[in-house]
Parts: C-alpha cells; sequence; structure tokens
C-alpha cells in the first residue's frame, strides 16, 4: 500500500511523456505537434523528480520549455504558409517496417525482464543542487568552461547571421 | 507537508499512513492556496481602480456592496462568468481553448514554494527559487498559443512580442536572483528567508549596494515579466487593440486576466522574500501567524509601486523596450554577481 | 509689392497669358489662362522679390458664366504679401496642368478639386477621389448635380 | 464594400505586411484609415484614407442662408467651435464691412482663447493616452469641465455653441462669467506645471516622442502645415501677431516656437511642447482681456437680414489647429453661392506619410497624436 500512489503518479508521468512524443510525431498540423512537445518536455522533468534530481528537472523545464521551445515556435510560426502543409508522408513497405519494429521490441522486453536488477533500498532524497555545484566548480572545471566557450561561440554566431545584411542593398 | 503530516499522525494517531497523508495535505495545500490567491486577484483588482481612481482625482469603483464598493470585483467576475464566450469561426480552436489554462497554470505554479511563514510554504523544494523561475517560462508558451489560436493578425503581433519580451527579461530575473542566493547560500526558499533573520539591515536588499542594485533590476525585470506599464507592450492599446488576448470573452478572458494579477502578486511576493526577508519582522523574528501579515504586507507594498508605476509612466517602445533589457539590465545584474561575490569575499558574510 | 504692381510684373514675363485683373474688389485677382498656370506658379514662387512660398487655398468654383473656375490664393510669408489667380476652363473638358510640383499640399486640394467639380488636373501624380467612395458618379459640388438613385444596390434618398 | 483601387505594385514586395489602422481604431483620432506597408516592426509607406466623416458642409452651405450656416461649422472642428464660427462669421463680416461694438470683440476673444485652451487639453490628454499614460487624459479634462461650465453659462452648450453671429453675439455674458474666468485664469497656471510634471518632463515620454516624426521647416512651409506643427518646426508665424484681426493687437503676449530642446527641431516633442506653452499665451490674453473689457450692447451691429454685396473674400483665422481659410463667394442674394474652407487638419494629414517614412508602427500613432488632426474638419 505504500507506494502505491508514488507509482499512480510515475505512470501519469510516463504516459503523458509517451503519448505526447507519439502526437509530436503522428500529428498531421505542424503546430499541433510544436505545442505537444510541452507536455513532452514536462512528462520528462516528471520522470527526473522520480529520480530524485530535482535540480535537472528544474533545469530540464527552463532549458527546454522555456527556450528551445519558444524558439521552435517562432520558426513555425514565422515560415511562409505553414499551416497548410501536409506532413504526413504516404506509408511505404509498410509490412518490413512492421517486422523490423516487433523484433526490436522483443529484444527489449527480453533485456528488461532477463537482467535482475539490483533493488537498492529507497535511498533517503539527499539534495542535488549543493552537490552539483561544487563538482562543476572543483573537478570538472575544464569542461564548464569549455561548454561555456562554445556557447559564447554559438551566440556569436547566430548574432552575426541573424543581422539583417544592410550592406547587399536590399534597402533599395 | 511532510513536517505537517507527521505532526498530524503522532498528536491524532491517525490511522492513514505517511506516505498518502503528505500527498493528500499537499492537495488540500494547494486547493487552499488557489482560493485565497483567487480572492487575493480579485482583491488586486479592486485596489488597482481604486489606486487609480485616488491618482487621476477622481473615486473609482463606489456602489457595489457598499463602502467603496469592495464587491466591484466579485460583480465582474460573475458577469464575466456569465457573459457569452464566442470562440471566432476561424479560430484555431483547441489551441484557442487551451490557451486561458496554461498560462493559468503558468503563474499559479510559482506559488508552490512560496513562505507565507515559519513552517506555513505548500513543500518547501530544495530547488525552490530556481522552480520559480523554470514554470513562469509557462506563461509564454500559453501567450503564444492564444496569438496564434485566435487567427488574428493583431494578436499574433502581439503573442510575438511578449515572447520575445518575457525571454529576454528572464535573463535579468535569473541573474539578479543569482546574486540573492549567493548571498543566501542556498536554492531552498525557507534558508533564504532564514539566512536574512536579525533585523532589517539583515535583508539581502539592505545588506550590502550591490544586492539593492540587485534588488532594483530584479524589480525592473519582473515587471517587463508580468506585461505590466511601461512594458506593457504585447496589450498596447493604442497600437495592437488588445494584444494577444483581443478574440477572447467571458470566462476565457477572466483567465487571463486573474493570471495576470496572480502573477503581479507572486513576482512581487518572491521579490518580498528574496530581497525584504520574507516573513521575518524588521526587527528580527517574527512568530508564524505574524510571519504570514508580514510576507502580505511586503508583498502588497511591492504592488503598490507596480500600480504606481502603471499609472504615471507611458509606455516604451519594443526596440527602447529591448534595449533596456539586454544592454542595461543585463550587464548591471552581472556586476552586481560580481559585485556580491567580492563583498562576500572581504567581508566574509553575504 | 501690392497686387496692381504684382499684376503689372506678371504681365511683363507672360504677356498675353495673363487675360485680365480686377484691383479694387475685396479679393484683388488675376485671370490666367489655363495652359500657362504651371508656369505662372513656379515663376510666382521662385521669383526673389514675389516670393510666393505657401498656398494658402486651391478651390474649385461652378462659376456662373457656366465654365469652372479654379481659383489660387498665394501668400509670401517673406514680403507678407498676397494674391488670388484664377483659371477659367469649359465645363465639357475641364484640364487644367497641375502645380503639385510647385507646392506638395496641392497634391491633396487638386484631388479634392477632381471629387468635387470634376477638373482633371494633368500631370497629377495619384487624381483619385478623397472624399467620395471611389465609384461614385458625378461630381458633388457642380450647380447642376443630380443625387444618383441606388449606390450599390443601396437607395440613396436626398 | 470592395473598394476599386488602383495598387500601385511599383513598391508591394512579397515579404511586406500591409497593415490597416482603421478607420474604427483606438488612436486615429476620429474615422481616418492608414494603409501601412511594414516589413516587420518598419514603416515603409503610409497611405492614409479620408471622407469617412464627410457631411457635405459646402453643399449645405450654398442652401442655406448665412446665419443658418453657422452651427455647420460648430461641427468642423468640434473641439474648438468658437474658432470655426469666428472664421466663418469674420470672413461674411469683412464682405459686408460690418463694424462690431468693442465689448463684442472683447467677448469674441476671451471666448476663442478659452476653447483654444480646451482644444489644446484634448491635444494633451490624448497624446498622453497615445503614448500610454492614462492619468494625464484625467488631468486635461478636470480644467476642461471648467471652461465648458463657462460657456454653458454664457450660451447653454457645452461644446457646439452656434454662439459668434454675423454683426455680433447671440447671448451677453452673464453676470458669474467675469468671476468665474477670472478664478479660472488664475487657477490654470499652476495645472500647466502639474502637466508639465506628469508628462513633459517625463524620460519615457521624452524617449518616445523625441527626434521621432521630424518635420523640417522648408517642407513644412511647402506643404502649408501651419499652426503649432508649423511653430514646432521653427517658424515664428501665428496669424493673430502677424496679420493681427479682430482686436489681438491690443494684447501682449509672445509666439512660442519649437527648439528642438530635446531632439531635433520640428520632432513630436517640439510640437507638443508648443501647445503647452501656447496654452499659458492663451491665460496671459484672456486675462488682459477680462480687465479691459467695456460695457456696450451686443446685439447693437447685428443685421436684420445678412445679404452680403456681390464680391468674394477669402479671410484666415489662427484657430488651435492651424490657419483656417474660409473663402466666401457671395451673388448679393441671402445665400452664399459658394463657401470654400481650407482645414488646417486636411493640410496635416497631407503630410503624415512624408513624416512616417521608416518610422516604426508604435511612432505612427506618437505622430498622429503629435499633429492632432480632428477628423471632422479634414471632411467637412
Amino acid at each position: 500500500m505504500d507506494g502505491y500512489l508514488s507509482a499512480v503518479v510515475f505512470y501519469v508521468f510516463a504516459a503523458i511523456t509517451v503519448l505526447s512524443g507519439a502526437m509530436v510525431a503522428l500529428s498531421s498540423r505542424l503546430i499541433y505537434a510544436a505545442f505537444s512537445l510541452l507536455l513532452t518536455f514536462f512528462g520528462v522533468a516528471g520522470l527526473y523528480i522520480f529520480l530524485g534530481a530535482d535540480f535537472i528537472a528544474a533545469t530540464q523545464v527552463l532549458i527546454y520549455v522555456g527556450g528551445i521551445l519558444i524558439l521552435l515556435l517562432f520558426g513555425v510560426m514565422l515560415t511562409h504558409r505553414i499551416y497548410d502543409f501536409k506532413i504526413l508522408s504516404t506509408r511505404v513497405q509498410f509490412v518490413p517496417s512492421v517486422i523490423v519494429v516487433g523484433c526490436t521490441f522483443a529484444l527489449l522486453l527480453a533485456v528488461i525482464f532477463g537482467t535482475r536488477w539490483q533493488m537498492v533500498k529507497e535511498a533517503p532524497p539527499e539534495y542535488t543542487a549543493a552537490t552539483i555545484g561544487k563538482l562543476l566548480m572543483t573537478t570538472y572545471l575544464l569542461p564548464f568552461e569549455a561548454v561555456s566557450v562554445l556557447l559564447l561561440v554559438a551566440l556569436i554566431g547566430a548574432a552575426t547571421l541573424a543581422r539583417r545584411d544592410l550592406t547587399s542593398g536590399e534597402e533599395s | 507537508m511532510q513536517a505537517l503530516a507527521q505532526y498530524l499522525i503522532q498528536t491524532f494517531g491517525l490511522p492513514v499512513p505517511l506516505s498518502v497523508l503528505s500527498p493528500l495535505l499537499g492537495f488540500m495545500g494547494g486547493v487552499v492556496v488557489l482560493t485565497a490567491i483567487a480572492v487575493q486577484a480579485m482583491y488586486l483588482i479592486w485596489l488597482e481602480r481604486k489606486v487609480a481612481a485616488h491618482m487621476q482625482d477622481r473615486l473609482g469603483p463606489m456602489l457595489v456592496g457598499g463602502w467603496h464598493g469592495w464587491a466591484q470585483s466579485l460583480a465582474d467576475g460573475i458577469k464575466l462568468l456569465l457573459k457569452e464566450d464566442i470562440v471566432p469561426a476561424a479560430a484555431d480552436r483547441p489551441l484557442f481553448l487551451l490557451a486561458p489554462l496554461v498560462v493559468f497554470v503558468g503563474s499559479f505554479a510559482a506559488f508552490v514554494c512560496l513562505p507565507f511563514g515559519d513552517r506555513v510554504i505548500i513543500s518547501d523544494l530544495n530547488v525552490g527559487i530556481f522552480y520559480i523561475i523554470a514554470v513562469t517560462s509557462f506563461v509564454v508558451i500559453g501567450i503564444i498559443m492564444a496569438g496564434w489560436g485566435s487567427n488574428n493578425k493583431w494578436a499574433l503581433f502581439g503573442a510575438m512580442r511578449s515572447a520575445a519580451q518575457i525571454v529576454s527579461y528572464e535573463i535579468p530575473v535569473g541573474l539578479s536572483l543569482l546574486a540573492a542566493v549567493m548571498a543566501a547560500g542556498s536554492l531552498s526558499m525557507q534558508e533564504i528567508v532564514a539566512a536574512q533573520d536579525g533585523g532589517i539591515h539583515r535583508w539581502f536588499a539592505f545588506r550590502n549596494p550591490f544586492l539593492f542594485v540587485a534588488f532594483v533590476i530584479y524589480f525592473l525585470a519582473s515587471l517587463s515579466e508580468v506585461n505590466r506599464t511601461p512594458f506593457d507592450i504585447p496589450e498596447a492599446e493604442s497600437e495592437l487593440v488588445a494584444g494577444y488576448h483581443t478574440e477572447y470573452s467571458g470566462m476565457r478572458f477572466s483567465f487571463f486576466f486573474l493570471a495576470e494579477y496572480a502573477n503581479m502578486f507572486a513576482v512581487a511576493a518572491i521579490a518580498a522574500t528574496l530581497f525584504l526577508g520574507g516573513w521575518q519582522a524588521p526587527w528580527g523574528g517574527g512568530a508564524p501567524i505574524f510571519g504570514v501579515i508580514w510576507v502580505i504586507a511586503k508583498a502588497h507594498f511591492l504592488v503598490f509601486v507596480q500600480m504606481w508605476l502603471r499609472w504615471t509612466l507611458p509606455r516604451l517602445r519594443v526596440d527602447q523596450l529591448m534595449y533596456i533589457g539586454w544592454k542595461v539590465l543585463t550587464p548591471f545584474a552581472f556586476a552586481c554577481i560580481v559585485g556580491t561575490g567580492a563583498w562576500m569575499l572581504v567581508f566574509k558574510q553575504g | 509689392m501690392t497686387p496692381s504692381e504684382i499684376h503689372q510684373r506678371l504681365r511683363e514675363k507672360f504677356g498675353d497669358q495673363i487675360l485680365g485683373f480686377e484691383g479694387e474688389v475685396v479679393e484683388p485677382t488675376i485671370k490666367v489662362a489655363a495652359p500657362a498656370i504651371a508656369k505662372v506658379c513656379l515663376f510666382l514662387r521662385d521669383d526673389p522679390d514675389l516670393k510666393m512660398d505657401s498656398l494658402m487655398c486651391l478651390s474649385g468654383v461652378d462659376d456662373p458664366s457656366g465654365d469652372l473656375v479654379v481659383a489660387y490664393h498665394v501668400y509670401s510669408m517673406a514680403h507678407r504679401h498676397r494674391i488670388a489667380l484664377k483659371v477659367f476652363v469649359p465645363r465639357e473638358n475641364p484640364a487644367v496642368p497641375t502645380v503639385e510640383h510647385v507646392w506638395k499640399i496641392a497634391n491633396w486640394h487638386e484631388r479634392e478639386a477632381y471629387d468635387m467639380m470634376g477638373i482633371v488636373f494633368e500631370g497629377h501624380s495619384d487624381l483619385r477621389r478623397i472624399l467620395c467612395p471611389d465609384d461614385w458618379e458625378g461630381h458633388p459640388l457642380r450647380k447642376d448635380y443630380k443625387v444618383q438613385e441606388y449606390y450599390r444596390g443601396m437607395k440613396v434618398e436626398v | 464594400m470592395a473598394q476599386v483601387e488602383i495598387v500601385d505594385t511599383a513598391d508591394v514586395k512579397t515579404q511586406e505586411m500591409v497593415l490597416n489602422m482603421g478607420p474604427q481604431h483606438p488612436s486615429t483620432h476620429g474615422v481616418l484609415r492608414l494603409e501601412i506597408g511594414t516589413d516587420g516592426e518598419i514603416v515603409r509607406w503610409v497611405r492614409p484614407h479620408i471622407g469617412y466623416l464627410h457631411r457635405c458642409f459646402e453643399k449645405h452651405a450654398e442652401n442655406l442662408t448665412y446665419p443658418q450656416v453657422i452651427p455647420f461649422t460648430d461641427r468642423m472642428d468640434y473641439m474648438a467651435s468658437m474658432n470655426n464660427n469666428l472664421g466663418y462669421v469674420l470672413g461674411v463680416e469683412r464682405l459686408m464691412d460690418i463694424q462690431v461694438p468693442e465689448r463684442v470683440e472683447y467677448i469674441r476673444v476671451i471666448v476663442c482663447e478659452l476653447n483654444r485652451i480646451a482644444s489644446h487639453l484634448i491635444s494633451f490628454g490624448t497624446y498622453g493616452l497615445d503614448i500610454g499614460a492614462f492619468t494625464p487624459f484625467l488631468f486635461a479634462f478636470r480644467e476642461r469641465e471648467r471652461i465648458f461650465d463657462m460657456f454653458e453659462m454664457t450660451c447653454g452648450a457645452r461644446m457646439l455653441y452656434n454662439y459668434i453671429w454675423v454683426g455680433g453675439v447671440s447671448h451677453d455674458l452673464p453676470d458669474g462669467f467675469i468671476e468665474a474666468a477670472t478664478a479660472f485664469v488664475d487657477d490654470f497656471e499652476k495645472s500647466i506645471d502639474e502637466y508639465n510634471g506628469i508628462l513633459s518632463g517625463n524620460k519615457i515620454f521624452i524617449e518616445r516622442t523625441a527626434n521621432v516624426g521630424i518635420l523640417p521647416a522648408d517642407m513644412a512651409i511647402n506643404y502649408n502645415v501651419t499652426g503649432p506643427n508649423l511653430r514646432g518646426s521653427g517658424v515664428k508665424w501665428d496669424l493673430r501677431r502677424d496679420e493681427p484681426y479682430s482686436i489681438y493687437d491690443r494684447f501682449e503676449f509672445d509666439i512660442p516656437v519649437g527648439r528642438g530642446e530635446m531632439g531635433t527641431v520640428g520632432d513630436c516633442w517640439d510640437r507638443y511642447m508648443v501647445r503647452i506653452w501656447e496654452m499659458e499665451q492663451s491665460r496671459r490674453i484672456v486675462k488682459q482681456a477680462l480687465q479691459q473689457i467695456p460695457k456696450g450692447n451686443v446685439h447693437a451691429a447685428i443685421p436684420k437680414q445678412v445679404r452680403p454685396p456681390k464680391g468674394e473674400c477669402y479671410f484666415r483665422t489662427e484657430t488651435p489647429k492651424g490657419e483656417l481659410g474660409v473663402y466666401v463667394i457671395s451673388d448679393g442674394t441671402t445665400k452664399a453661392y459658394r463657401v470654400k474652407v481650407k482645414s488646417p487638419c486636411f493640410v496635416a494629414l497631407s503630410v503624415l506619410p512624408e513624416l512616417c517614412k521608416g518610422a516604426m508602427i508604435a511612432d505612427v500613432v506618437a505622430i498622429i497624436g503629435s499633429i492632432d488632426i480632428v477628423l471632422g474638419e479634414v471632411d467637412r
């Protein structure tokens, strides 16, 4: 009875992630696909919390929902005549693809039920934010700085690309 | 909530196991806060109309419900509920209907980690303030949904502008809060408030000059997050008619309206918690009961300042808004972080 | 300069294009031949001791004599003097050269005269109706104007 | 209704978005439709469409007797009806060569200058609304109500008065008028400082209006722009001083001119500030007129029947919006043969496309507010 409630919530989050993922893949309207991505990221953040990684969950919501999804939506909304553009491709070689998908699915199931998962006792939820901070600033300082330089380069590159090149006589 | 659940089980010997009771209490806490914030938002709407009226040399609502028309927003709420809820024919139906909910969820989810007293908090997340910043980005998605869903050129314009504005102002908000978190040494809201114990001089806003500048930057940037004058470009009446909620009416419009005022209060409460010592009394300490009063008093003062700004300042243009966001607030926020760090090194305390 | 001196000056420059002059009335006016109006106005504006730099008003009038008249009231801010010019055009195909290149405001005044009186201004950059709907028939301010019975299927009551 | 329109295909680029601002739009000061070609936020071209409020004033004027036309002149620029009346009436009086009594001249000056203050108050209030500040509008209306109470005392109407007749005025001043006007004149000085405090000196307002919609002086003269819009561009030209009519030469007042304090000369801020300074000057005129007003019968020179001799006259007066020109042609009967009105707002609107090139959409709203147009006068 004890873990009963948390199991239910876990399956709810898992269902949200999977279903909205399917929606992204299968929806006929591109704009619906973009917006259902919001639920996918939200579901993934929920799963992170179940893993006890609260800092990562918050980062996931902040970066994916707050940044990348908005970028994607701008892209989708600003391209010309996007709404009447059908993206559902016709089915081709339906049978072979079903066979391949079936085999991989069976293989995965076998692996899941075959291995002996060590059931670690329910560890008390220790807070990850502090440890992540210390690790980033001590042992993993070099990769942290390298990534920040990479991001800076990407930022400047994006800015120069997006700058309206006035020199090309566009201002007739 | 965890502590409250254990406390209840020990004293009253409830038969229910802990793992069921604490989520249940969490749920009940959520409902309580939801209604409290909804009532709060209606009160703020009434307060805004009175403040605006008296600043403009007139009286504001005086008739509905007796003394100074206190029931005015109740009447408005009922009117909005009964009003016909028009969905434009060419609108993108699912998006149009979902948008207000997403905006509503975005602004209400931030109240989970706001401490209103010593132990009066729904769930003291370890990543408290970071969670709040993350959750408010839902509002942007809701606004874009509304703009695109209503299939109206002006609404789309408003949605684009507000998305760009909120995304670019999240950076100064995040950085200025980072300065306060550095001084407190933890992300959890209760620990941040605890770090400001011991009188008004210990509050982060007054602890060192950099933190005071960070407080001002946070307040300005949060004004823009909530689309309040002088940053209310998305609903610039004179240009974009009414921005992203042009096509909404009735119940759905009241969602947007309520969400805006709830967001206003949330932003003010965050500023009060992080920079003005949350539920600490100005002379330090502060029993749980009075703590609630202190937080609400500080938040209301900041909300009053927001209203005061709205009724005096004109509106900025979009490019000026972006200029202030990127070229003024963000560099100053970086300077505050560096300054606070140096201050902590030199004086060995936050 | 007094109106008669202005008239003398124009007679020297344009000879018989300047048809007449009425000095003793409240509003001294000079009658000018239609084809020459553009050159006369340009001269009025650019001549150093005339310098009529502002076109006060350009109005279309349905003259009792049956012709249509375009009246130009011009003023010089530098010399503080003013004069009125009149151009008479036949009612059938009233055509007057435009003075839009001399004073930019003439663009809208001429569009209004075309809309109300039906006077066509040759060389005008964008001669469309300005006050009435674009597909309105007739020119309302003419004395012999009859309102059309139906406009786009709607009965026009007068 | 589909409008048959010749769209010049010269500059219609593919990615350009054509926006329709109006005719019902919160900030177009009346029924004006602006077709704006934008590229993102930048405005490429603006094409105004007017005529939505065309009520055939000039056709009516040909079928009514002279006194019957006066209520129509009220409705042209409904913000400053007194000044419209004065413009038309002075034209007719010049034709008939009527000499009105001294008291009438003073009453006309007092009433017209008060109406100028009311019109400038409206332009100040709505300009605040266009830029986004709500409070100035209500401050302006507080003073404007006092002026309307005085007018209601005098001629029974608040906005459209039919007060100035050919040869005199409809009613003499009621006894409470002089005291009320003197009280208003004394209090108004303090209110102007209040307006400057709330809007003129506001950094965001300056940011939004300085260097926006710059109108160079020579283009202004070529477009015959007049009034506060011309003085905002630095040209010191005011009919009340340079071509004095009525008794304006007896009063001592100066002409405020835009000096480009907050940006370049002739930007929105200058035009706005010229109107604020002008309110102060009008206040001084009313103060002096109230002291010097003589006694007398206001109906003395009103003719039984207005029948001007055959002839024509073009008379110009300085209204709050600019130079209102009335061209009256009479054929000796009791009805005018032709009355043509040249409206300052019509002219100011024709400069708008020139001012809005390269501006942003928010600036278009600011520029419309700064040239202070009233569509009743544009469409006539």
